[in-house]
């Protein structure tokens, strides 16, 4: 599979009605992310980040604008992107190595191959030895391996993930955050991070979106060029993730949504702003 | 297709995997009785067409055709399961009684008679042996078991009708024979309508005969006919000969009264004893009950019984006689055996005619 | 978590009432043309008209309601004892181990035969009278709803029962103020089983040994080839278990209303 | 043990008293005959009347009924639980139709199926099947939208949706059904044995036993039934066990 994953977001609205009333969950989001990039969104609840990456993976085509996957609109699911959720979504009557197995249903490997390459990402994520337990004997951040395993399977150009750590507690989630950068380094993919935690989208970004509610927009993109491995209490990383929390704060504590605050949020921050490239 | 199967029991067959019509022989005849023996026993009595079974008639009569074979079938649920079965398509010819009869063909089922078996039959009302019923005046406001949409069932309705009652004068049971039996021991019900069978119990002591349609009137009677489905008949006529054949042989040979004996002992079969057929007989000649004749008696019998019924509420419509009976077959039969005048032929009144 | 359903073509604007309808219709218009054209037998398939006229008639002629009063009254009587008792065994089960002990494996080789199995038994025991039929449906009554009321009592959350404790409540304080408030939306369910099953058994004991009643009507028409009055009362015995349920889920659907709140 | 021991108390009572109120004729001992009569008619039963071959008989048509009502009440289940039109156009149907009490067919089935075993399996299936329909409906109604969702990602066809996620989820619940449509074929059996033609069969052995006043005879055929449902029951528990074994417990 020619592994690309340029992902271009172009102009992408979505609206809601909500008791009658249009809600505007994503206001002409603009967004390019370049192959083998590992990018990450942060933002307040009901910034429509989760929704910006369901666009993405294609589970919902109702919206304007475009998704483009290397030079491919995209209009359905396919195997080219994969998704881990928040939680971990395991089917539950499944063994582990089945669960992994079920990303490769569809993608034409013979028995062998598929084997192969469940066995490997098994390894891959840390589960080896678990290939045959059940969903409900696993932890928390076992699951949410085996789920990023069943995300990775396919060797997708693109693998979206969902506040997948989200759920975790704090040394469990450290562990895998650095298992997900091994793992993005090793596999060359372009990433995309969904997280409400300012720490982890700096520690494991090579850019930082921050969107903003009501309606749901990109309000600042940051940069961090720190070379990896990085270290997590280093001050450099922790200087710009007080830059985050700000730019973060700012969309909230503003006053409420109008068209106003989308301009307004943007010059205060303007030194650390990267308008979304091309 | 041998067979006339609608698709349902078409479908039903299949499921069960029994047999599949094939399309041509052998031919299976399905023979079905309204009535079974004691505990199940494959065997029935009482009348020619019993003879007939027990006694191999119809085997024999199609010996030398080895594609062709008999299946009886024995109805607890006595002519309205009959009816059930030829309604399906699953039987050929029947033993079956009056008031089915007349019931089928009011529902416009396709059978018609061939030849009389087992009519002028008695009927009975059978109470406990320290009973205070003694006719059938006393049955008013108690508990009696009939066994409904049998022959037993217009005759009780006739007798009652005579006797100035009818079924809403009573708690009427609807039983068949057996549970009628059971709860006459028990004293469960007051009285039960039958035929033989009950004098199974009376036999036993277990219940006394407390009226019988014997010596009354001929008109309460009990009729019973040889039927057959006219869509075999259609197919099979020399089949329906044989059938009707054999029938007729058993008939005369149960007609003599130097079998009488012998006869009661092949009904025994059907496990209720040998005495019960006797008491059931005494005083009638075996000529009168098992003759195979299609009289003008037996066809007005017949159209009584169709109006009767409509009458007592038993059926919704009227209904004719014209074409019920096809007494081609018993007339070839009797004139091959050379039996034309054996049997006394009936006039409508009852009467013996003159020789046909 | 309602599934979203495999995504389904829109379907015309129609009411679901409306819907609904359209099958038992088109059945109806079919049923309809296969008796124009004859192509089942009437012995097999009356026509629908018949069974409406036979439904008519048996209207207008008083058997419908006679026969559905009694199998009505036969269902309230039997319903009534064998819950009744079932509620007692039930209640004392649940709060009494130590009777569970003692009670619980006679009843349940009592409960394993089915309502159906215990008729013959009876009939001989008591006869084929009134007391058959109110001990048929009682029996059948009785069996969901002990262990209904049972598995309700014991279900009661134990920290309702330790508030009580804390409170120093007395047995009967416990079981007026919590065990039996706790335990009605179990019990209720236990008590529709319980009726369910014994309309299911009236028609069952109606079948084998009645003179009256609805599922002897059944087998009066079965008797006499009357295909549609045997339909008509297979429609009314439908209609009644159909209402017994709706009233039954209603009042279930409140208590539930009334636990949540 | 001590639970078990208080367990024996009263069926040990009950009998003891049916035995001595049987040999002192305080009832009529056709009513409530002896119990060893009744174990000399169980031997009696199996060596002389074969008793087995009844019971094999009535087992092999209950499995045959139990099997096909199962298999298209899965079906049935599938389409109405999956297609929200076929939900919507049958559903209310077949609310209605199993309101009308299952014994209330027989007179019909019998009509439309005839005599023999046919109608006997036809309404064994008809028994069974309602359960089955029942809860594979509301199983499929339960999947989790969640998966639904991991499935589109991974872009599973209609078929793999259904049989890789919608049955599997559905599972517990059709096991509950089936479960219940053992018990209920079994009934259903016995009435079909009841109410239709004679044949061997355990249903059969209690009607006689009635028919023929023989106490004995009815009270085998009961122990029998309750026997057997009994062991199905365990049966069924067993195998639901094995099935659903992914189940946290």
């Amino acid at each position: 599979m020619a592994r690309q994953g340029h992902l271009q977001i172009d102009r992408v609205s979505k609206q809601f009605r909500v008791s009658g009333a249009p809600l505007h969950v994503l206001d002409a989001v603009d967004l390019s992310v370049a192959p083998g990039e590992f990018l990450t969104i942060v933002g307040a609840s009901g910034c429509g980040k989760s929704t910006l990456l369901r666009l993405i993976a294609g589970l919902d085509t109702a919206f304007q604008g475009n998704v483009i996957l290397d030079g491919q609109r995209v209009t359905a699911p396919s195997l080219d992107r994969g998704l881990v959720f928040q939680e971990p979504r395991l089917f539950p009557w499944l063994t582990v190595a089945q669960n992994v197995a079920l990303g490769l249903l569809n993608a034409g490997l013979g028995k062998a191959a598929r084997d192969r390459a469940v066995s490997e990402h098994i390894v891959l994520v840390g589960l080896d030895g678990f290939q045959d337990a059940y969903p409900h004997q696993l932890s928390g951040g076992m699951a949410q391996r085996a789920a990023i395993a069943r995300g990775l399977v396919n060797r997708p150009g693109v693998l979206l993930l969902d506040e997948p750590l989200g759920a975790l507690d704090a040394l469990t989630r450290a562990r895998l955050q650095d298992e997900l950068q091994r793992i993005w380094a090793a596999e060359g993919i372009t990433m995309l991070l969904v997280t409400h935690d300012v720490e982890e989208a700096v520690y494991l970004g090579d850019r930082v979106v921050v969107m903003a509610p009501r309606p749901g927009r990109i309000a600042a993109v940051f940069d961090v060029p720190h070379p990896r491995p990085r270290d997590r209490s280093s001050p450099a990383l922790a200087g710009l993730r007080d830059q985050v929390l700000a730019a973060l704060e700012a969309t909230t504590s503003g006053p409420p949504p109008t068209g106003m605050v989308h301009i307004a949020s943007r010059p205060a921050l303007a030194e650390q702003v990267f308008l979304p490239a091309e | 297709m041998i067979r006339r199967r609608t698709l349902l029991t078409g479908l039903g067959t299949a499921l069960a995997t029994t047999r599949i019509a094939r399309a041509e022989d052998p031919v299976t005849i399905r023979f079905g009785f309204a009535n079974v023996g004691v505990d199940n026993r494959q065997f029935s009595g009482g009348n020619a067409i019993a003879t007939a079974h027990a006694e191999h008639y119809i085997d024999n009569e199609l010996k030398d055709l080895p594609g062709v074979k008999v299946e009886f079938a024995f109805f607890k649920g006595a002519g309205p399961a009959v009816n059930e079965a030829f309604a399906n398509g699953q039987l050929d010819f029947a033993s079956q009684g009056d008031l089915p009869q007349v019931i089928a063909r009011a529902n416009g089922l396709r059978t018609r008679q061939l030849a009389a078996g087992g009519a002028h039959a008695p009927m009975y009302l059978a109470v406990p042996p320290d009973s205070d019923i003694r006719g059938i005046r006393d049955l008013k406001g108690r508990k009696v078991a009939i066994f409904r949409g049998t022959n037993n069932h217009l005759s009780a309705v006739k007798v009652l009708a005579a006797n100035g009652l009818s079924e809403r004068d009573f708690q009427g049971i609807n039983m068949d024979e057996a549970s009628a039996n059971a709860a006459l021991v028990t004293h469960n019900i007051d009285a039960a309508f039958g035929n033989y069978g009950v004098l199974l119990l009376a036999d036993q002591g277990l219940a006394k005969i407390a009226y019988t349609t014997k010596g009354d009137n001929p008109a309460f009677e009990r009729q019973a006919t040889l039927i057959a489905a006219d869509s075999f008949v259609a197919k099979h006529p020399d089949l329906t000969q044989r059938v009707v054949t054999a029938v007729v042989k058993a008939s005369y040979w149960s007609s003599q009264e130097e079998n009488r004996e012998a006869m009661f002992d092949i009904w025994a079969r059907s496990g209720r004893p040998a005495s019960v057929y006797r008491a059931d007989f005494a005083g009638q000649a075996l000529r009168y009950r098992n003759s195979p004749l299609i009289d003008d008696y037996l066809i007005e019998q017949y159209r009584v019984q169709g109006l009767q019924a409509k009458e007592y509420g038993l059926l919704r419509r009227e209904v004719s006689v014209d074409g019920w009976f096809d007494p081609t077959f018993l007339n070839v039969a009797l004139k091959q055996l050379g039996l034309e005048h054996y049997w006394t032929r009936y006039g409508a009144d009852g009467k013996p005619q003159g020789g046909s | 978590m309602r599934a979203a359903a495999i995504p389904a073509p829109a379907w015309p604007a129609m009411p679901p009432g409306v819907i609904a309808v359209l099958f038992p219709l088109g059945l109806l218009a079919l049923w309809s043309v296969s008796a124009r054209f004859g192509w089942f037998p009437p012995q097999i398939l009356p026509s629908p008209t018949e069974v409406g006229t036979a439904l008519l008639d048996l209207a207008r002629n008083g058997d419908l309601a006679r026969n559905s009063g009694i199998s009505l009254l036969r269902v309230v009587e039997g319903f009534t004892a064998g819950s009744f008792l079932g509620l007692l065994l039930g209640i004392a089960m649940g709060l009494s181990p130590k009777t569970e002990d003692y009670v619980k494996p006679l009843f349940t080789a009592f409960a394993q035969v089915p309502t159906l199995g215990w008729i013959p038994f009876l009939m001989l025991l008591v006869g084929i009278g009134e007391p058959l039929k109110i001990l048929v449906i009682a029996k059948a009554a009785f069996v969901p709803v002990t262990l209904n009321t049972l598995a309700g009592i014991r279900a009661v959350p134990s920290i309702y029962v330790e508030v009580g404790a804390l409170f120093r409540f007395s047995r009967w304080q416990l079981l007026r103020k919590v065990v039996l408030p706790a335990a009605i939306p179990p019990i209720f369910t236990g008590l529709r089983y319980g009726l369910t099953h014994a309309w299911n058994a009236l028609v069952a004991v109606e079948l084998l040994a009645s003179a009256e009643g609805l599922g002897y009507l059944l087998v009066w028409g079965r008797q006499m080839f009357w295909l549609d009055t045997m339909m008509g009362a297979m429609v009314i015995i439908g209609i009644v278990g159909f209402t017994f349920d709706r009233i039954m889920a209603v009042i279930e659907s409140r208590l539930q209303r009334w636990r949540l709140a | 043990m001590k639970r078990a021991l208080r367990g024996t108390v009263l069926p040990i009572l009950l009998l003891a008293a049916w035995e001595s109120a049987s040999h002192a004729h305080l009832v009529d001992p056709r009513i409530l005959p002896p119990l060893e009569l009744v174990a000399h008619t169980a031997v009696y039963q199996v060596t002389d009347e074969g008793l087995l071959r009844n019971l094999a008989a009535s087992l092999l048509r209950d499995m045959a009924g139990f099997t096909l009502g199962t298999l298209a009440g899965i079906a049935i289940g599938t389409i109405l639980g999956l297609s929200r039109i076929a939900d919507r156009l049958f559903m209310p149907s077949f609310n209605g139709l199993r309101q009308i009490a299952i014994l209330a067919w027989v007179p019909l089935i019998s009509i439309w199926f005839g005599v023999g075993e046919a109608a006997k399996i036809v309404f064994i299936m008809a028994a069974a099947l309602i359960p089955v329909v029942l809860n594979t409906y509301e199983g499929m109604r339960g999947a989790s939208t969640q998966l639904v969702e991991v499935a589109r990602t991974l872009t599973f066809t209609r078929w793999q949706l259904v049989t890789r996620l919608y049955l599997p989820s559905a599972l517990p619940s059709i096991a509950t059904g089936v479960h219940l449509a053992l018990i209920y074929a079994w009934v259903a059996n016995v009435g079909s044995e009841y109410f239709m033609t004679i044949g061997p069969g355990i249903g059969g052995l209690i009607i006689a036993g009635r028919e023929r006043f023989q106490m004995d005879l009815v009270m085998l055929g009961i122990l029998i039934l309750g026997l057997v449902g009994f062991l199905i029951n365990r049966g069924a528990s067993a195998i639901e066990a094995r099935l659903l074994r992914w189940r946290p417990v």
